[in-house]
């Protein structure tokens, strides 16, 4: 029962934050309705037992990515401030219209409606599948594909401070 | 276990990573990049000859032991998966048998001396890691060459060493004639390359395989071996694949492809044009490169492909012929030539010819030995005449050197050794290798008297223009000033306006009268450093006793025979030893006969056997012998004339009428019809990302219901 | 102390989270007046001044009459903040420093099982199994509240400071994550009940016999962590959390004489005082973080009598106490440090020694052989032969 | 009862607000973060499924999906920052160097 209420409560959050940074014209408030979103979202992580991909989403996603958002948006605002200013036209209203038409079609097309949980799966069981121990020992385990994808992430990661860095250098 | 595959790979490997140090040698070890990479980069090549000796001396007990059809070694080619595409399987193998690891010792022995002796004349210039990076690449892709076990391999190892040969040929890029020198190297190259190319094709589908010797037995050579074998040269149609036998023309065609690649490669008529101009570069790689190695891997393949050729005779005759003629022509141009690489590039040319005349009468070995004592004095003449230029501060040019002898005496010493050796002088390792050769043309049936006949002239010109050389240079009246030679280094950075060919630059010559100075106290001209000089000494060695040794002993013979058998097939009508007096009277006839000339030279004014008065007046009649052969039978002149203007022809064509006619027609026109319908369309261009965006949603949208309505249909 | 399972048909297990929730409030909220007292005391004391002396007896009300003065001030709000952020923020990092505690294991309690088995249950709020993480999460969230508090004020010493705050609070934080998973990695767990556990074998790995000496040193200071991991960690960690609470010598966030006060520039009476209480509480959690990954958490220091008298919750409120009294003792001796030296030390300084001591305890920790599992999940990786064999696509085309 | 089709349904919806709003805003910042919001969705139905299914490689995906986007949005914002430098503004509209 804790968990249906939950589940309703976050869901109705996380949809109203997430329409909330879409409708407002504050970048800033955009950014912190996202925060919210993504705050929801770890939650819903929680909800799903998957408790390490929670703290990670809260970790990554709420506490750096938004930041930097956050940074970025400071950093533009201070030099122009009129530089972000929203001005209307009719895109938004055919935008909107096709992005419904869009929901629509997902959901007529019953496959998000017909899966009911659990699928021959039982709650104890996937439980300790969240950890940060079976996550790494999964991550880690030479039978399993996810070794070589790891690692080329790091790569990526790596890359991508970077060119993070040659872009955002002053002088070049 | 170190097995001979895996050491004959180290031979490889060795230069490769030499290669890899000195193209980062700069990067790693910064200011003191020169000195590391002159110790490096001899150092692998005669490591590279060391582990060539090793395999070498465990092999040759082997090699005894296989005397039987291709002699292979069974079991020491590596082979690794190389190519795996489809039907086709090529691996990446070595072929380690007497005639690879002859090549490999030549290879790495001779190119390891003139490494060394290149430490000494590169010393100065600020691009020596370069060069030597050039250096060893070019060792590893002749290694390649010549220890690759199929022809794809060798074809690899072929285009390398071109490859190396045009950086080499243009090291000095900065003037614009090396780079001239250098493309024409390459280009004429590409022309053999083809012809390579094409054999090779050829060969594939023809033989199905590209390796001269598998496992099961179906390698080129083992077939073409397996048909000498059983018909002798008289059943021709002797070499089956797969039970069905393959037609002489078949074979023939192949071999005159892969000989048209052993032309550009070695230099034959009608791809000899670049050898001479190659001279441009370094002198350490004339002689390893454009004498010694790469321009010998035209008779390498030829021998290594000997079985298939003794079933094609027509192919032989024509190797035969061009052999001959290429020596005839290049020994004439020598004649009258006056840059001192210049007469010994012809010299190469002429003996190249020599090596295809041994292959194309059928006697291999004598090619190969010929090779191998050709490289050994060639190198010595042309690291001597480095030697020379060095002294001269850069000068090459033959008229303006001249009393040498007494300043440089040892350099003196070690030419005259090359010279007497190449010119045939009787007990000195060319006499040997040249009288086999001779030996075995006059024994061929039927022209013998011919090929025997021209073969003499050849060697009388050889003996005359080599002794020219070493009295021009060495012996006549000292044709500059000591003390205020111009510097002509050939490094990228000097100024090079006063290039050796420009008469004006010795303008002091006429003022002060033609005789050396002795009174400045210090003289320019001097002996090269020991770097230069050992390796000369080692090869003057080699040069003097090589040869008896070989022959004497027959142990070049005994080791090559199980790849290169004798073909010869008739008779001579002298006796071998009647041969040696013979070919030794004319080397001696012609040494005599430039001593009398030159010495006459010596005291005529500028050192020369005609005043230059008579010179000009020859040059201004293009068919006079002097003028034609000056400018090398015009050769150059045709080629330009011929395939130039024809093909400037032929591109004017293509460009007036196909290009701009119908190309650009067609283009244009549907420009137009592009470029209305853009007119229709560009409104829906915005610039406005998310404008696309939106369209990327529509589409995406229209995907979705697409699926949806499939699904629907689906479940009806 | 054994604790039964039932008392009068309560199950007493499941209410400690409860119980925890309000000791660990009540008791924040009662000592953060006694701290500012404290930390003033101390450093008249190291300063040789005389401190809080007026209201009250020995100054002690001081703190008190503070709270009433900021209850009672008038709050003013600059004209062209952005209200709502400007309200939110101040909010945020109190929850953010309040939340953070969830997590601390305060004891470890005993429990007779109905079946007569002894379970142990730490006295925490949330005993969850990503409990390291949950505290890191919780700190990156801690940069929001600072953040918009200095971007709402629309005040440029506000910015600049809470934009400060926010790099500063980034920077260390990786520092500070590595020190923790250096512990991390040698407990094997990420559970901070089970840290604390995983400190109170014998040191160094010396194996167990059974003496009176084993006994004594067993969960001894030896064992803790500071050392066990090479002191290394336990340095970095403290540098990082005193940078993490923007306390000095790392207090340039709000430093006078530059930025006025920082990100708080603007805020007046008890929106100023959540952030001083946050401040405050989170050195308590930080404090409480090192006692519990670094400093044995609630065991005592050595494993006799005199010691092991004292609740492991008082120990581990010692440890808290010596942990504010290190903050207070570095305020008062170390000047404030440039803002490019601080950069430097967090990112080329602890950083790569972070790095560095990771890689080599990972070595080690290879050397020792897999950590004992602390978790109660199969050592087996669920492969794809034990999934449930479904069909996703059978499933989407019913 | 939350089934998993709950989740999907939530994650779709998540999704097309967030693709509404990658077309209707004109700042940038805020399409990206309408990107991550994107992300997120996606994410959530992984996890989702990942449950449903018993299996682990949901939460794998997602880990990677992390890293990329954190790695997506270093860079993106880098450019960002690099546009305004060289134009003064960041407006969408206003950058249309594509317009031919």
């Amino acid at each position: 029962m804790a968990t249906v209420i939950a589940f309703w409560v976050l869901a109705i959050l996380s949809v109203v934050a997430s329409i909330a940074m879409v409708v407002t014209k504050n970048p800033v408030r955009s950014a912190l309705a996202l925060v919210g979103t993504f705050i929801c979202v770890a939650a819903f992580y929680i909800l799903l037992s998957a408790q390490f991909i929670a703290a990670v989403q809260v970790i990554v996603y709420a506490g750096a990515i938004m930041v930097l958002f956050l940074f970025v948006i400071m950093l533009l605002n201070l030099g122009s401030p009129g530089a972000l200013r929203e001005r209307g036209s009719l895109q938004p209203i055919i935008a909107t219209g096709l992005g419904i038409c869009f929901l629509i079609a997902l959901l007529l097309s019953g496959s998000l409606l017909s899966l009911p949980l659990p699928a021959g799966v039982r709650p104890a069981e996937y439980e300790p599948l969240g950890t940060v121990r079976a996550i790494g020992i999964n991550l880690y385990d030479p039978n399993q594909p996810w070794l070589f994808p790891f690692e080329a992430t790091s790569i990526l990661l790596l890359v991508a401070v970077i060119g993070a860095i040659i872009m955002a250098k002053r002088k070049v | 276990m170190l097995s001979t595959s895996n050491l004959a790979m180290w031979i490889i490997l060795l230069p490769f990573l030499g290669f890899l140090h000195n193209a980062f040698a700069g990067l790693i070890w910064k200011k003191n990049a020169k000195k590391v990479v002159s110790y490096v980069a001899p150092g692998v090549v005669l490591l590279a000859f060391g582990v060539a000796l090793m395999v070498v001396m465990t092999e040759l007990p082997n090699a005894h032991d296989h005397r039987l059809i291709g002699a292979l070694i069974p079991g020491t080619s590596a082979a690794t998966p190389w190519i795996n595409l489809g039907g086709m399987r090529i691996n990446f193998e070595l072929l380690v048998d007497p005639l690879s690891l002859l090549m490999a010792m030549i290879v790495t022995g001779v190119g390891g001396l003139i490494h060394v002796y290149a430490t000494g004349y590169m010393a100065e210039d600020p691009e020596q890691p370069r060069f030597f990076t050039y250096f060893n690449l070019f060792i590893t892709m002749m290694l390649i060459l010549v220890l690759g076990g199929n022809f794809l391999l060798m074809f690899v190892g072929w285009e390398g060493v071109g490859t190396c040969s045009y950086l080499l040929i243009s090291f000095s890029y900065k003037q614009s004639e090396n780079a001239k020198a250098g493309n024409k190297a390459f280009i004429v190259n590409r022309v053999g390359d083809l012809g390579f190319a094409l054999g090779m094709m050829l060969i594939w589908s023809v033989f199905g395989t590209l390796s001269y010797f598998t496992n099961d037995g179906k390698g080129v050579l083992q077939l073409a071996g397996a048909g000498h074998a059983e018909g002798a040269h008289t059943a021709l149609h002797a070499i089956s694949v797969m039970g069905t036998p393959v037609s002489v023309a078949v074979l023939t065609t192949i071999c005159v492809l892969l000989f048209v690649g052993a032309m550009g490669k070695s230099a034959q008529i009608p791809l000899w044009v670049w050898l001479p101009d190659a001279m441009a570069g370094p002198t350490p790689v004339s002689a390893l490169i454009h004498a010694a190695t790469m321009v010998t891997s035209g008779i390498v393949m030829v021998t290594r492909c000997s079985w298939l050729f003794s079933q094609a005779p027509q192919a032989m005759q024509l190797v035969g012929y061009i052999g001959l003629a290429t020596a005839f022509v290049g020994a004439t141009i020598g004649l009258v030539q006056n840059d001192i690489k210049r007469v010994l590039a012809f010299s190469t040319v002429s003996q190249l010819g020599y090596m295809f005349l041994a292959c194309g009468v059928g006697n291999y070995t004598a090619g190969m030995f010929h090779v191998t004592t050709h490289a050994i004095f060639k190198a010595l003449l042309f690291l001597g005449s480095g030697a020379v230029i060095h002294s001269m501060l850069g000068e090459q040019d033959m008229r303006k050197m001249g009393g040498l002898r007494k300043k440089i005496f040892k350099t003196w010493l070690v030419m005259w050794v090359g010279t007497y050796a190449i010119a045939g002088v009787p007990g000195l390792s060319g006499f040997f290798s040249k009288d086999e050769i001779l030996h075995s043309a006059l024994s061929s049936p039927g022209n013998g008297m011919f090929l025997y006949g021209v073969g003499l002239a050849i060697a009388f010109m050889t003996a005359f223009y080599m002794n020219r050389l070493m009295h021009k240079t060495f012996g006549v009246t000292a044709q500059f000033v000591d003390g205020e030679l111009p510097h002509q280094h050939h490094s990228n950075f000097d100024d090079h306006d006063a290039h050796g060919h420009d008469d004006h630059a010795h303008g002091h010559d006429d003022a002060q009268g033609v005789g050396v100075v002795e009174g400045h106290g210090h003289s320019q001209v001097h002996e090269s450093p020991a770097s230069m000089m050992i390796p000369l000494y080692v090869l003057a060695a080699l040069s003097v006793v090589f040869g008896a040794w070989a022959k004497m002993t027959g142990a070049f013979e005994k080791f090559l025979e199980p790849v290169a058998p004798h073909m010869v097939h008739g008779e001579a009508p002298i006796t071998e030893s009647m041969g040696y007096i013979i070919s030794a009277c004319v080397a001696i006839a012609g040494l005599t006969l430039a001593h009398v000339l030159y010495r006459q030279a010596k005291v005529m004014e500028r050192g020369q056997l005609y005043p230059a008065e008579t010179k000009t007046r020859w040059e201004k009649n293009p068919l006079h012998p002097y003028t034609f052969l000056l400018n090398k039978w015009w050769w150059d002149v045709i080629y330009n004339g011929i395939f130039l203007k024809i093909g400037g022809i032929f591109a004017i064509l293509l460009w007036k009428v196909v290009d701009a006619g119908i190309i650009n027609g067609t283009i244009e026109g549907l420009g137009w019809i592009v470029g209305g319908f853009s007119r229709l369309f560009r409104k829906l261009q915005t610039g406005y990302v998310r404008n696309y965006a939106l369209a990327m949603l529509l589409g995406v949208l229209v995907l979705v219901l697409g699926v949806l309505g499939s699904w629907t249909i689906a479940a009806k | 102390m054994i604790f039964p399972e039932f008392v009068g048909g309560v199950h007493l297990p499941s209410l400690i989270p409860y119980i925890a929730l309000a000791g660990m409030v009540g008791f924040i909220l009662t000592i953060l007046p006694g701290l500012i007292w404290i930390e003033r005391v101390v450093i008249a004391l190291m300063q040789d001044r005389s401190g809080p002396n007026r209201v009250g007896p020995r100054g002690l009300l001081q703190s008190t009459a503070d709270v009433v003065k900021l209850f009672f001030k008038e709050d003013m709000i600059p004209q062209s903040a952005d209200i709502k952020i400007y309200y939110l923020a101040p909010f945020l990092t109190v929850m953010c420093a309040f939340s953070a505690g969830a997590v601390l294991p305060l004891q470890t309690l005993t429990f007779r099982l109905a079946n007569g088995d002894l379970q142990t249950f730490p006295l925490t709020v949330g005993d969850v199994n990503i409990g390291v993480l949950y505290i890191l999460a919780i700190s990156s969230l801690q940069v929001y509240g600072i953040v918009l508090a200095g971007w709402s004020s629309n005040n440029k010493y506000s910015l600049l400071g809470g934009l400060r705050a926010s790099a500063q609070l980034i920077s260390y934080e990786l520092s500070m994550g590595l020190a923790i998973l250096c512990v991390v990695m040698f407990a094997g767990t990420c559970q901070l009940d089970k840290i604390v556990d995983a400190q109170s074998g014998l040191p160094f790995g010396i194996p167990d016999g059974h003496t009176f000496i084993h006994e004594i040193f067993k969960g001894s200071i030896f064992s803790w962590f500071w050392l066990g991991t090479g002191i290394v960690p336990v340095i970095i960690y403290t540098i990082a959390m005193i940078a993490e609470t923007n306390r000095s010598p790392f207090d340039l966030p709000e430093a006078e004489s530059e930025l006025i006060a920082g990100f708080h520039t603007e805020y007046s009476s008890m929106k100023f005082a959540m952030f001083f209480t946050a401040e405050y509480v989170s050195m308590l959690i930080v404090s409480g973080l090192n006692a519990a990954l670094f400093w044995g958490g609630s065991l005592p220091p050595l494993n006799v009598l005199p010691f092991t008298l004292i609740p492991g919750f008082l120990w581990f409120i010692i440890k808290v106490m010596g942990g504010i009294f290190f903050f207070t003792w570095l305020r008062a001796t170390y000047p404030r440090l440039r803002y490019d030296a601080l950069m430097n030390l967090g990112w080329k300084r602890m950083l790569p020694l972070g790095l560095v001591w990771l890689f080599l305890l990972a070595v080690v920790s290879l050397g020792r052989g897999p950590a004992k599992s602390a978790d109660n999940i199969p050592e087996k990786p669920v492969t794809a032969s034990q999934q449930v064999q479904t069909n996703p696509n059978a499933v989407a085309h019913r | 009862m939350i089934t998993t089709s709950h989740y999907l349904v939530l994650s779709a919806i998540l999704f097309t607000i967030g693709v509404i709003g990658v077309l209707v805003k004109r700042n940038p910042i805020v399409i990206f973060m309408c990107v991550e919001l994107m992300l997120n969705a996606a994410n959530l139905s992984f996890i989702a499924l990942g449950r449903h299914f018993g299996q682990v490689n949901g939460q794998m995906y997602v880990i990677f999906a992390l890293a990329v986007a954190a790695a997506e949005v270093s860079v993106g914002l880098g450019i960002i920052v690099a546009i305004f430098r060289s134009k003064e503004t960041i407006n969408v509209d206003e950058v249309n160097l594509m317009k031919s």
